[in-house]
């Protein structure tokens, strides 16, 4: 088993590569910023379906998604916001989407749920948990077969390891060696259930251990250390190293769903938690580092005025054209019905 | 008679069978902070933690492990939070649950509920709208139920939780804020298994359907204009209730069926084949179905509607008929 | 043309595409030593261990990892052994390889084509008999496949093979053995998805049949005092050939639905729905169907008999309707 | 964790309880006797479906279910034939259900991949591989539920723990501290596959533990080692101690199926291992502690007769009436219909 990281110094924070520490704000601004805006156009009722905010956990999505190149692939879950913008897609199009507009990165066809970005690598967001297991597997079976060097990254929650799919992915990347990274995202939470109520056994570090694949844990609030931990799995894996796992330890600081108000955590863990938010954890790095704090209010504003233009572009934007729902159904046989509603 | 919800009468239901029986308990996810929906708020409070059970999200071993309770005597009811969840479980309720019976020669039973939501409600897509209610009625050994009122998912629930047979329980998503009276009672208000409902009566065209559709055939039916409409709500898919329909398409001569599903290989098919083939020369129409377009259910409102049968389709697909 | 078994020609077609088109493998359990059924035999010899992959014990995950290989460009054949295990697999082929095109508005396909032997065969009891083609029909995104002759095995896998779209496709476990002439050839064969195959002209009866019942409608095709029955392989399910079914019905205006799987909600009731609504006035005889009763299939071959549809039963079913 | 078994000394064979031994002696030379018919009666066209036999493994039948009250419980899979006898079925019954039979113990519905005796606390056999784990659980969790002291046993195969039920069972098992003894039965294949070459890292032992549920590893050849380790586990489990996890390495001697000539395996691997045959062993031992060689024949003898009285009994038995195929489908409207063979 390659050395955990744990046991490694902490990257040393005087020294930090301060350009990519400011990339890891951005982005995460920017995934802050998607989701206050998609929250608030939930609440205005421009989103119709539900949505699952990844407010707390950006630090992971940017973390690991910044050591992959375009090319590369990953999976996402429900909650697949933060995965998707930073593995580069369109903000624009990811907006359109939740409101379900032609312009959608999936035709208004999947929302929030089913974001996807073919173009960037990203394979999709999954409405059943710990689907995208199996397929991240399949996607990296399939880079192996073909001598692809693309790697593909997983990623997934903590209530997922009480899924079946795990034990077989697992199993499978390891059995077959595998370039795929699975990351999971430790928030405590599984809906309203506190995962460790539920979970037998020390966690997901010890399952993925037991079924030959390497875990390593990191802080997922800090960015620069997931970077860091991202960095050398991802090394290995590229190197053939088979597949690995993180295990990132992070919050779910806003309900499971935007809708939720989660009256089942008191509201003093959870306001304890704000002060562990990865996006101040960065910003304080920064400022640490001399950053000007007027630079780095910029990158927020600029984030959230991305975040707005999105908003505006997707209020903007046509609904789908009704016939589009018979597109993309399947080649065989999909002549349109003679009476639309009145299905065949 | 007591003024609920479709999802409140349920949890009274579920109540009162519960305080009927020590051996019913419920299992799934979430419970214990009333469910995804809330169907089972307050249980927890009054049956405890182990008859009101939160489990992992693991919902093969939810199916199963209510498999193996229901063989030794206790009897689960299983929720499976969306019904397309309960596709992470379909040896288990298929191949163990419905077969066990009878492949050990009737030596165990499997008195086991499991509570599917299904249909389309409120854009959520391809993996949270699906209703399969077909593929139950074609596996031997289930019952297959899907209420269309408040009274119904009460009296079909303690019916079904009453019966030794495993019960797929079909509640619509979109019905649970539905009110109406619901007679509530210890041991009262309960509605049998396999049989229908006589909506509202008529005399040109029969129209059988079940689940939400219920509503939509009733507005159909007082669309100004419409031909004289009767429904009928079938209540339990399998068994459905093939004397009730064959006796109202006897005298309408004209029978339409509607579901949400997929109208392709949808349980609309079984039963227009069955009145094709008892009331042929009755028949003064041909048995016309209405479902949904074989297309997965897209996201978009305005696409998602693509697959929702209105009101005016069926009132049109009726009138067409006369 | 060459004279095949049904499980040869498979095995034919498969090494044929696999030559064809280096993005094609195959998976499963047991294929490195040829398969359960032998349906494999000497192809991880002559394509090696990789594209004939021996996998573990993990339907759920055999067939979510086609779906994510397929996602990204190869072409996965997938074994699922008995399609009763694929059971296990639902979720992954249902809500994840059905969906995913649409759901990702089109940005991916997922075309593979997985493998589900049906049927009865030496009491096999309960768990290793089903034949669930009409679940799959009933999935928007599926195309469903089932041959019942060597020349179809080979055509119709090629095809599937060559499909975009994901494929059920169903071969049947007791027409292995079954010779035939095959027109194996390095890029021909092929027969169309969706297209039907008229076995035998008649006047008096329609039999649409498909997988091992097409055996059956034949021999009671030719019993002696049967009617003049046209008999009609359906191939493939989904989509089904509705013009060869209605031109033919329309000449004999008598249609009877043969098949396998339990008959109740069986993909009988599509098919007799579509034809009664479709020639109501020139049916001369209402649409029947035979199917397997809602039993699960028994293992002792006195009972697993009751399941089984007979030559003699489905002649004395078209002669009762003439 | 509790300590493992491994560390223990062996059980004192000097000092042995004999008429234990000879019990499982018994056991096991029923098993092997009614197999061996089995075998036979399939050869000769008696048996029609597959027949899967656990030649070489029946120490781990006998000496876990010499550990169970007749009110416990176990499940099994496909290769069953030794837990259910093991368990106290009645071995008539048994044959006569793999003949199809009126009289057999499921009244000819199930054959041998569906045996079960009811009466005996055998759940059932499966055709689904790992389908009796949540099933066991289950079963255990109502007892739980109920107050009830019962147990539950569930045996399965090392191809089986790469099923997501295996890793969502025990995980519930634990999490619900469920009175559950799970038995892997290691016979390093799965069907024709080498179980190893598809399997990730270190095996079910760890897997298990992994899972919160302690693992004891046992020599399943050896039915004195299986009984000892057996009684403490069940100690356990019955002592409230919750779910525990007997990994027995074995070795299947005959093929999958009975039909199967294993040739993917070389013959002298085989015979080697026939000197490891849990039988040979056990007599070897009783011999060994003055036990008379005839009599051991004696025991063997009356299995033989009693399995051979079994398929006579079997033969002779009636086939099911027809109409038995209606019955025990389900209670609500099973009425017969009009034609048999036009299904409704
Ligand atoms: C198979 C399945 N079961 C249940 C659900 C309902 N559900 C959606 S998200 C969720 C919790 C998932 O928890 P986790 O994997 O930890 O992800 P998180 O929401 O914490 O990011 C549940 C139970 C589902 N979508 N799929
Ligand atoms: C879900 C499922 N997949 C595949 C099979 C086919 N099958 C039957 S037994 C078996 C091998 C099982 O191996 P193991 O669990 O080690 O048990 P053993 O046969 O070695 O006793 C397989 C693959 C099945 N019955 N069920
Ligand atoms: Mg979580
Ligand atoms: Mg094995």
């Amino acid at each position: 088993m390659p050395a955990s990281l744990v046991d490694r110094p902490q990257p040393d924070r005087a020294n930090i590569d301060r350009a990519r520490v400011l990339g890891h704000f951005r982005t995460m601004a920017r995934i802050r910023a998607f989701e206050e805006a998609a929250d608030q156009a939930l609440k205005d009722g421009h989103v119709k379906g539900a949505v699952h905010l990844s407010i707390g956990q950006e630090g992971v999505a940017s973390g690991v998604c910044a050591n992959l190149d375009r090319g590369d692939f990953i999976t996402s879950n429900h909650r697949g916001h933060g995965h998707t913008l930073a593995k580069g897609a369109d903000m624009t199009a990811m907006m359109a989407e939740l409101f379900g507009r032609a312009t959608g990165a999936c035709q208004g066809k999947g929302g929030s749920m089913h974001i996807a970005d073919f173009q960037v690598g990203m394979l999709g967001a999954n409405g059943v948990v710990g689907a995208g297991i199996p397929i991240a597997v399949g996607a990296a079976h399939a880079m192996k077969l073909a001598g692809d060097p693309r790697i593909v990254v997983c990623f997934f929650g903590d209530g997922a390891i009480n899924r079946g799919p795990f034990l077989e992915g697992l199993n499978w990347a390891k059995a077959f060696d595998l370039p795929v990274l699975f990351v999971c995202e430790d928030n405590g939470f599984a809906a309203t259930t506190r995962t460790r109520a539920v979970t037998a056994g020390p966690g997901p570090a010890a399952r993925s251990e037991s079924l030959g694949v390497p875990s390593t844990p990191v802080d997922g609030n800090d960015v620069v250390a997931v970077d860091a931990a991202a960095a050398e799995l991802v090394a290995r894996v590229r190197a053939g190293g088979g597949p690995q796992f993180l295990h990132a330890r992070t919050y779910r600081l806003r309900g499971h769903t935007a809708a939720d108000p989660a009256p089942y955590r008191p509201a003093a863990e959870v306001e304890e938690r704000w002060l562990d938010d990865p996006i101040r954890r960065c910003r304080d790095l920064l400022a640490l580092q001399g950053m000007a704090e007027a630079e780095l209010d910029r990158v927020r504003a600029d984030a959230v005025a991305e975040a707005a233009a999105a908003v505006a572009d997707g209020l903007a934007a046509p609904h789908p054209d009704p016939a589009l729902a018979w597109t993309d159904v399947q080649d065989v046989d999909m002549a349109e019905p003679a009476t639309v509603g009145a299905g065949r | 008679m007591t003024e609920l919800t479709y999802l409140d009468a349920s949890r009274e239901a579920l109540a009162g069978e519960m305080r009927r029986d020590p051996r019913v308990w419920a299992l799934g996810e979430d419970l214990g902070r009333g469910g995804v929906f809330g169907q089972y708020r307050g249980l927890a409070e009054e049956f405890g933690p182990a008859r009101i059970a939160d489990t992992p999200i693991s919902e093969a071993t939810i199916m199963g492990a209510a498999v193996g309770a229901a063989l030794v005597g206790s009897r689960p009811v299983v929720e499976m939070r969306f019904s397309d969840f309960a596709l992470c479980a379909v040896d288990e309720l298929v191949n163990q649950a419905a077969k066990a019976r009878y492949m050990f020669g009737g030596q165990g039973r499997v008195p086991l509920v499991v509570r599917q939501p299904i249909g389309m409600w409120r854009s959520s897509a391809a993996q949270h709208s699906q209703s399969l209610e077909a593929w139950y009625a074609h596996i031997p050994g289930l019952v297959v139920v899907a209420p269309a009122t408040p009274a119904d998912n009460y009296g079909l629930l303690r019916s079904a939780i009453r019966c030794d047979d495993p019960v797929v329980y079909m509640e619509h998503k979109d019905l649970w804020p539905l009110t109406g009276e619901v007679p509530v009672a210890a041991d009262g208000g309960l509605v049998p298994l396999g049989r229908g409902r006589l909506v509202r009566p008529g005399h040109d065209v029969t129209i059988v359907t079940w689940s939400r559709m219920v509503q939509v055939a009733e507005a159909a039916a007082a669309e100004p204009g419409a031909p004289s409409i009767e429904v009928i709500d079938l209540r339990t898919l399998w068994p459905w209730d093939r004397a009730m329909v064959l006796d109202s398409v006897r005298r309408t001569g004209r029978c339409l069926v509607v579901h949400e599903a997929v109208q392709a290989g949808g349980f609309g098919g079984e039963i227009a084949a069955t009145v094709g083939e008892e009331l042929f020369g009755v028949l003064k129409a041909p048995v016309r179905r209405l479902g949904a377009p074989r297309i997965p259910v897209a996201y978009a409102p305005v696409l998602e509607a693509t697959s929702r049968i209105t009101a005016g389709q069926v009132a049109a697909a009726a009138a067409r008929m006369v």
